[in-house]
């Protein structure tokens, strides 16, 4: 449709935008970057907007459904006639809902960095590698095809890796923006390979083909096998393996702590709000291939979901600091939603997993985002980010701390802010599913209760903490951004979001389920109970505790020894098993071969020189019997004749 | 007898002439200094006369024939006494013990010439044998020149000997034939050879009486120790000239005579050939004097020749004399580079060769060229000659001596890299001093470099040996 | 032709004698000797040519222009060689072969 | 009109022979070899033009002259899409490595000419239509490689110069009993011919195949470091200057693959069908051995020879899969390989040149001291594990995607092992980029560091943009190489 060419113009002005400050912005005053970068996204910001205001009331339906539509698709590379790669726009509800996603809190980041990333060395390339990663994973969300959502995929990768190592000159920032790389490449691989043999078997990578449930991608797929299984699942699991790393769902989530290494502008942006969650969006992306082909898969996504989302909330009981509590509580989220995902039916009611996942993954946006800006703002203020070494800094900034409780009551489902919505639409969904997923849940969202407000009252209440230097609020261009973000965090959750966003594309009537919001909102308030008894004031009660359990406290102090295992692996087992080895077969066997090769010749050169003894007559001897020889050979040449 | 059939012998003729001139200047004057340039004159005069007039015909009842493709032989060979000439200009001259004898050395090296030109224009074996002899005993008063040195007698000693003995068992296989059939012509013969035991005995009598001249491998063992002892000129003459002519004339025997032979010689060959070039490489790799070293590497390169043959086709006749062209050049290439040095500053291990191309720019390149050529090398004629004796063996199917052939030039690029290495490469504190050589052996390499560049990207050349060589 | 002596008689008597100087070339350390056997084997293969050329092919006389030319060029052989061997004298003063290795490998 | 890709390099390397200073030697190599470039892309832009208007030759610009009558051999050379490419790459790889070479002082003349030798070879083995010309060339191009390790080399060069040599003239004579095999089976009488096209006529028994796939094979293979025969290739770059190895990693190793798809696929297709699964299993070993072999090295160079073994083995690996996709593939990973390898070891040397030192354990933070040259470095990097926008993505994605078209077992495990590959390449390019470029200055010497020169951004930027032209519109290129391996699909699919 015509009207939504305007949309095109998104990748082209964020592209621009990264060439622009990338190429130029060092010779530039440092600030132009960053006006341009902002000026940039808030066009796109606009344009989002438009995009999405025309897509849902005016162009998106036809009849009572929500259809894709394309605006245009343009030739990338082909492999042959049906097999090809296009660049295009995708619009439907999920990615014009992640259009506005990104675009609202990419513009909250860049706003909210003019002040954070002040005077910081590289400003200029602090910005080039924000628009760098808006441009890839706005392009990822309206990807056309499968692997155009790969290509972006990858380079949502590269510049989550760029704005880790952000401070290049510390180790422990190019450790872990290596290890988010590789283990996120890693899954990629899973994904790449799920790409590539769905591809085999449906002879296709675009969108409209694939999820198309009465198409023939969904009906050929299931007769298909694949090393003895049903290939569908297996590469439906493959790509779920992509997902996985990407959304650092356990076992591939150790990266996501690390990456807090970034600047907690980028962690708010990428490890919280945007980039974490494109492995829920390609599951929804591919939800009906899932649905009507991968059930087996479908179960083993919402297990992981489960237990990912308790076990990352285990942890994050346990840290200290304070962003690294957030990373944790980012992957518990995150495992709500793929288990939502993974409970999810199709159609009506049915569907109303998959619109929960879509609507926490909104909500959560927003809260997870603004909790990380006020993390960094605390940051910004006392240089630190032990949880032990502050407190009581509710005085000194009072907009941090709104803004903070208000995301607080948010992430732990406390009505009426957001949080609350979209997490009973899960639990809902979780209960209409499979009881344990749902007992599980409800705990888990005790927990995420109880270390949000201990990481509230840590911070803001506890003990009085005597600073070197007095704390200040952050400057305008920062707080703007927490109040603005403060402000969706309470009022989203009364969006009527299946209405726009459904399996099916069907609109869907959600109202509140009371005989699940009140039992969870009841576990909330206990945990948030327990935090407050244990961190409003300074006491020795949380030490008691963990003494009390003291085994297991450690083992969820050192997050399962999981970082453990992995460097086990790789350093233990792939450097000195397989690469090493590697080396050594290469230099001695090998080579060895080649060298053994020359050796034996010299030798044996060395050998037969007695022959030539420099006695004429010795000459002469080899001279006859040569002659003798011959003549034996030339009889047996004659007698076979 | 007419003019026009004397005129068959022209080149015999005028090499006897000029060595007879030669000698006489030699008397008449004490001036030694006109005879060298007057008989390089001549010299390139006959060489020229014999590419210009092309002779066909036959002699005292075919006792002596001339074709074409003889008379190619023949200016291959003219063309590579005329460089050894050139090369051997500084060393007779500029020395003075040498510099009494010069119209003796160019006499005998001469005759020698003669003696060959004799060998492959022979139609009977009587002529050939005449002229195998008139080449190889002037060769060994050349080998024991250097009166003053102990290994240059040596060397004279081992070659006459081994060659007498050569010689004698050839004979006694000549003895044979005739014995079985009667004649010593080569047409008489031609007809009458068959596979008999006897004459199979004398075949392998013959044939290892030539493959002493071409050092095949295991009538070889001469070859080092001559070509190490004998003044550089003349091992250059013997590793190519010499070796040359004697495959001309095997060429010859084994195509025309031992036709009837060719099951028994074709696998003959293909041993000989795969135990020259390996025990030939095997010996090379370890050498340090450059003479020697040489010598064993014209050993491994009289290996491949034998892949021409097989099959007896006029094309691998036409490949074997294209091979030897261009391993005239390179050879005499190389030789010439030693002889240069050597008659400079003495010096002939390949150590005193670390860091020549400091120094000696122009000599290392045309060192490096000739050993490229010999190691088969683009775009250096060597490349292609070695490409086309590996085509036919390939095309009667000896796909197995064709893989121990390219195995084997792969080992001895490895010893001619290691001289590259020296000249190139190896750092030295004192590297042979600038040598500043004469316009004779500066003409000599010329013609050498431009043999070596030119004789293979001309596939004209070829051509017309090929036509040349239908009419075996 | 000698009556009663049959060619096999000559061929016998030339087959030895190659063998004979073969014998000799190979064992005897004598610089002369050994040119000597040399001269031996040429011989025999004159009474080869002899005796074939007399009682196989009577009608011309290749055979015996061959033995000939041999026995010329056997002795400017033998001259060239003695001559060298003489060079050889000077330098170590003997003319045994076994001294005559200083090149080998 | 191909001609003069030959004639342009030799009257520069007459022009180098007469010049006086150094100075003029590398301006008239930089014109000479500058203007190549020009042509060549001219002779690329031309054929883009003729296949538009319509020319569905399988060779455009044939010219053929008679050379060796009794053989039947002729000079004959052609263009079809794959070799205008790869003709292209090696005219921007030669072009940048004269630049790179600009601070030389020794033996200038002699280096400037071995180079343009080298690349006259490879010019000419691409253009070749006819299997004698093309091992000629073949042969010319490694030759040079020699001296110019040896003399112009660092570390132990002359055992490497030496090991190089030896094993890709090994190789090359297995390959000469194969293409000679070639001939001598091209018919009966004096009908033999080496002439591709004529070749490709024919369909030689199968034995005969059989017996001349693996040698063909192996013989170029080698030159593509074909396990376990790669050890040249990590020896090699480690000890060579660094225009010779970029052009060594960047051009003379597509030689090998280039010889692999015109030689042994197009020519013995059922034999390719029959023993294919032999050299799958090698070059798969390969990918994967030479990603692993990179994560444990310390040299900057050898991590990148190792990288190249890997990169190398995926295009025999994807030419094995003897798909149209694959092939395709395989084609685009030459080039994208030749230039990013060529960037990579041209930021070797210009680093070298500054720190002395190639051990990664005793560098850190260049980053902070010469940003131009690590970013480059960088970007370098980002290509070689395939990121998307770079040249490496198209092309280890084609190849996969072709290598996924087969269902099998066999070739499934193959393609899935050989596409691990691209996390272990994260992993050494990630620790090479970690160690060298990031992380604090530890030396304080660094900080006096300039930062690259006018040659050097010259060299990057030419690379770069190369790299990023093709990685951000494959299309063209894809779609030229598509449509010269018509042929060669017809022939693999003809049974």
């Amino acid at each position: 449709m015509e009207i939504f060419n305007i949309t095109g113009i998104i990748p082209i002005i964020l592209f621009a935008s990264f060439l622009f400050t990338g190429l130029a912005g060092g010779r530039l005053k440092p600030m132009v970057s960053g006006i341009t970068g902002t000026l940039s996204i808030f066009i796109v910001t606009a344009v989002s907007y438009y995009t999405a205001y025309k897509y849902f009331f005016e162009f998106g339906k036809a009849g009572n459904e929500y259809i894709k539509i394309i605006p245009f698709n343009l030739m990338w590379l082909q492999f042959n006639d049906t097999l090809f790669i296009n660049m295009g726009i995708l619009l439907d509800p999920i990615s014009v809902m992640m259009l506005i996603v990104i675009s609202t809190v990419s513009l909250m980041v860049h706003l909210y960095s003019l002040g954070y990333m002040k005077g910081e060395t590289g400003f200029a390339r602090f910005y080039s590698f924000l628009s760098l990663f808006t441009f890839s994973m706005i392009s990822l969300v309206i990807s056309t095809n499968l692997f155009q959502t790969y290509i972006f995929w990858e380079l949502v990768g590269i510049s989550s890796y760029l704005l880790i190592g952000y401070y290049y000159s510390k180790p422990s920032a190019v450790a872990a923006s290596k290890k988010a790389f590789i283990v996120t490449r890693f899954a990629d691989l899973g994904f790449l390979i799920g790409i590539l043999i769905l591809s085999y078997i449906t002879k296709t990578f675009e969108y409209t083909t694939l999820t198309d449930p009465n198409g023939s991608a969904i009906n050929q797929g299931s007769s298909v096998l694949f090393l003895g299984l049903s290939a569908m699942n297996v590469t439906l699991i493959l790509i779920f393996i992509g997902c996985a790393g990407k959304s650092a769902m356990f076992p591939l989530h150790i990266w996501l702590p690390d990456a807090m290494e970034g600047p907690t502008p980028v962690s708010a942006l990428i490890h919280a709000a945007t980039m974490v969650v494109a492995g829920v969006y390609l599951i929804a992306r591919l939800f009906p291939l899932y649905i009507f082909s991968g059930a087996d898969a479908l179960n083993v996504i919402a297990f992981i979901g489960t237990f990912t989302s308790l076990f990352a909330a285990l942890i994050a009981t346990t840290q200290m600091d304070i962003k690294r509590i957030l990373a944790f509580s980012t992957i518990s989220q995150i495992g709500f939603m793929i288990m939502s995902l993974g409970v999810s039916g199709y159609g009506d009611t049915n569907g109303l997993g998959f619109t929960a996942s879509m609507f926490h993954l909104f909500t959560h946006a927003m809260f997870k985002a603004l909790l990380f800006l006020c993390a960094g703002a605390v940051i910004h203020a006392i240089h630190l980010n032990n949880l032990n070494e502050m407190g009581g800094l509710r005085k000194y900034l009072p907009v941090t701390h709104i803004t903070f409780l208000i995301a607080c009551l948010a992430i732990s489902g406390i009505p009426p802010f957001s949080g609350f919505f979209s997490k009973d639409e899960i639990l809902t969904a979780a209960f209409a599913k499979n009881k344990l997923i749902f007992t599980t849940a409800l705990i888990t969202a005790g927990i995420t209760a109880f270390y949000m407000f201990r990481l509230y009252f840590g911070i803001f209440w506890n003990k009085e903490v005597k600073y070197d230097k007095t704390p200040h609020e952050a400057p305008k261009t920062m707080t703007t951004a927490l109040i603005i973000l403060a402000v969706g965090s309470a009022i989203t959750g009364f969006i009527p979001f299946g209405n726009f966003v459904s399996s099916n594309g069907v609109p869907l009537e959600s109202h509140i389920h009371f005989e699940i919001a009140i039992p969870a909102v009841i576990t909330a308030l206990v945990g948030i109970f327990v935090a407050y008894i244990f961190y409003k004031k300074e006491n020795n009660l949380p030490v008691r505790v963990s003494s009390a359990v003291g085994g297991l406290y450690g083992i969820i102090y050192r997050k399962f020894f999981i970082d453990e295992i992995y460097i086990f692996i790789t350093k233990g087992l792939i450097f000195r098993f397989i690469s090493g080895p590697v080396v050594w077969f290469d230099r001695h066997i090998v080579d060895g071969t080649m060298n053994g090769i020359a050796f034996i010749t010299n030798l044996v050169s060395e050998k037969i020189k007695y022959f030539q003894s420099g006695q004429v007559q010795q000459y002469a001897y080899v001279m006859l019997s040569g002659i003798i020889i011959i003549v034996i050979t030339v009889i047996y040449i004659l007698s076979n004749l | 007898m007419t003019i026009d059939q004397f005129l068959l012998m022209k080149n015999e003729i005028l090499l006897i002439a000029i060595a007879v001139i030669v000698l006489i200047i030699d008397l008449m004057t004490d001036n030694k200094k006109i005879l060298f340039p007057v008989m390089i004159i001549l010299f390139i005069f006959t060489t020229v006369i014999g590419f210009i007039y092309q002779t066909d015909g036959e002699l005292f009842g075919g006792m002596y024939r001339s074709t074409p493709l003889i008379n190619m032989m023949k200016n291959i060979l003219n063309t590579g006494v005329l460089i050894i000439l050139l090369q051997s200009a500084g060393w007779l001259i500029n020395k003075a013990e040498n510099h009494e004898n010069i119209g003796g050395f160019c006499f005998i090296l001469i005759s020698s010439l003669a003696g060959m030109c004799f060998m492959i224009s022979s139609g009977d074996f009587l002529m050939f044998y005449l002229g195998l002899e008139l080449a190889t005993i002037p060769i060994a008063a050349l080998v024991a020149y250097e009166k003053m040195k102990f290994l240059s007698a040596e060397a004279g000693t081992k070659f006459i000997l081994s060659a007498v003995l050569s010689s004698g068992i050839l004979l006694y296989g000549i003895s044979i034939l005739y014995g079985t059939n009667g004649s010593i012509l080569f047409k008489d013969l031609n007809n009458s050879v068959e596979i008999t035991n006897l004459q199979a005995l004398a075949f392998i009598f013959i044939l290892s009486g030539i493959a002493f001249k071409i050092s095949l491998v295991p009538f070889h063992l001469w070859t080092a120790d001559v070509y190490e002892g004998a003044p550089v000129n003349i091992t250059s003459f013997l590793s190519s000239i010499s070796k040359a002519a004697s495959v001309f004339i095997l060429l010859i025997l084994l195509f025309t005579v031992f036709i009837n032979f060719s099951e028994i010689w074709n696998e003959l060959l293909v041993y000989l050939s795969i135990l020259t070039m390996t025990i030939g490489n095997l010996f090379a790799i370890r050498q340090q004097n450059l003479k020697r070293f040489l010598a064993f590497s014209s050993i491994a390169q009289a290996g491949f020749i034998p892949l021409g043959f097989i099959g007896g086709t006029s094309l691998g006749a036409s490949t074997v004399l294209y091979f030897l062209l261009i391993y005239v050049f390179s050879n005499l290439g190389a030789f010439g580079v030693v002889s240069v040095v050597t008659s400079a500053t003495g010096k002939e291990s390949m150590n005193d060769y670390n860091g020549f191309y400091k120094t000696n720019r122009g000599l290392s390149i045309v060192m490096m060229l000739s050993l490229f050529s010999l190691a088969g090398i683009p775009p250096v004629a060597g490349f292609f000659s070695k490409f086309f004796l590996f085509t036919i063996a390939a095309k009667q199917g000896y796909y197995f001596l064709l893989f121990i052939a390219v195995i084997n030039a792969t080992i001895s690029l490895y010893y001619y890299l290691l001289v590259v290495k020296a000249m190139f490469i190896n750092e030295n504190e004192q590297p042979i001093e600038k040598i500043t050589s004469d316009v004779y052996a500066k003409l000599g390499l010329a013609i050498c470099v431009l043999g070596i560049v030119f004789t293979g990207l001309f596939g004209i050349i070829f051509d017309y040996i090929n036509t040349l060589s239908k009419g075996i | 032709m000698i009556e009663n002596i049959g060619i096999e008689k000559f061929v016998i008597l030339s087959t030895l004698m190659f063998f004979i100087g073969v014998y000799g070339f190979l064992v005897r350390k004598n610089l002369i000797t050994i040119l000597i056997s040399v001269e031996i084997i040429l011989n025999s293969v004159n009474i080869n040519f002899v005796a074939f050329n007399k009682y196989l092919y009577p009608e011309n006389l290749q055979g015996q222009f061959f033995a000939l030319f041999i026995i010329a060029i056997a002795a400017t052989e033998a001259s060239v060689a003695i001559a060298i061997f003489v060079t050889l004298y000077r330098r170590i003063k003997m003319i045994d072969v076994e001294n005559v290795n200083k090149m080998k490998y | 009109m191909l001609i003069p890709l030959l004639i342009i390099p030799t009257i520069t390397i007459f022009l180098i022979l007469v010049c006086r200073s150094h100075k003029q030697v590398k301006v008239v190599s930089a014109a000479g070899m500058a203007l190549q470039l020009i042509y060549s892309i001219y002779v690329l832009i031309e054929y883009l033009n003729l296949r538009s208007l319509g020319n569905i030759e399988e060779m455009l610009f044939v010219q053929s002259y008679q050379w060796f009558e009794s053989f039947n051999i002729y000079f004959t050379v052609g263009l079809d899409g794959i070799s205008a490419s790869l003709a292209v790459l090696t005219a921007i790889v030669t072009f940048s490595g004269v630049l790179a070479t600009w601070g030389l002082e020794y033996r200038v003349k002699e280096f400037f000419i071995s180079l343009i030798v080298l690349s006259t070879g490879v010019y000419g083995f691409f253009i070749s239509l006819d299997l004698f010309t093309m091992f000629m060339f073949y042969e010319l191009a490694v030759i040079p490689m020699y001296l110019l390790i040896g003399i112009w080399g660092s570390g132990k060069k002359e055992y490497s110069a030496m090991k190089l040599t030896l094993m890709l003239m090994g190789a090359s004579a297995v390959l000469l009993v194969g293409i000679i095999g070639l001939y001598a089976n091209s018919g009966s009488g004096d009908n033999l011919t080496y002439n591709i096209l004529e070749l490709a006529k024919l369909n030689l028994p199968l034995d005969v195949q059989k017996f001349l796939f693996p040698l063909i094979f192996v013989g170029f293979g080698v030159l593509g470091a074909l396990f376990p025969l790669h050890t040249w290739s990590p020896d090699g770059h480690s000890s060579a200057p660094t225009a010779v190895s970029m052009l060594h990693a960047g051009v003379l190793m597509k030689m090998g693959g280039y010889g692999c798809l015109r030689v042994a696929m197009y020519l013995l297709p059922e034999a390719a069908n029959e023993l294919g699964w032999i050299f799958i299993v090698l070059t798969t070993i390969s990918v994967v051995y030479g990603a692993f072999g990179a994560i444990v090295q310390k040299d900057l160079k050898y991590i990148n020879a190792y990288s190249s073994v890997s990169h190398c083995g995926l295009v025999l690996f994807a030419i094995l899969m003897s798909n149209k996709i694959s092939l395709n593939g395989s084609v685009i990973q030459m080039i994208s390989h030749g230039l990013m390898t060529a960037l990579f070891f041209a930021l070797i040397g210009m680093i070298y040149e500054r720190t002395h030192t190639r051990d990664i354990n005793l560098m850190g933070g260049l980053m902070k001291t010469i940003p131009f040259l690590s970013v480059s470095y960088m970007i370098a990097g980002f290509a070689s594990l395939g990121l998307p926008g770079l040249s490496g993505f198209v092309a280890e994605m084609t190849i996969f995607v072709g290598a996924f078209q087969y269902s099998d077992t066999f070739h499934r495990t193959a393609t899935i092992i050989a596409c691990a590959s691209i996390v272990i390449t994260a992993v050494y390019i990630l620790r090479v980029v970690g160690k060298l470029l990031l992380g604090p200055v530890e030396n304080k010497d660094y900080l006096t560091f300039r930062d690259a020169f006018w040659n050097e951004r010259a060299v990057a930027v030419i690379l770069i943009i190369a790299i990023a032209g093709i990685g951000i519109a494959p299309l063209w290129l894809s779609d030229m190489i598509t449509n010269s391996l018509n042929p060669i699909i017809l022939k693999l699919r003809s049974f």
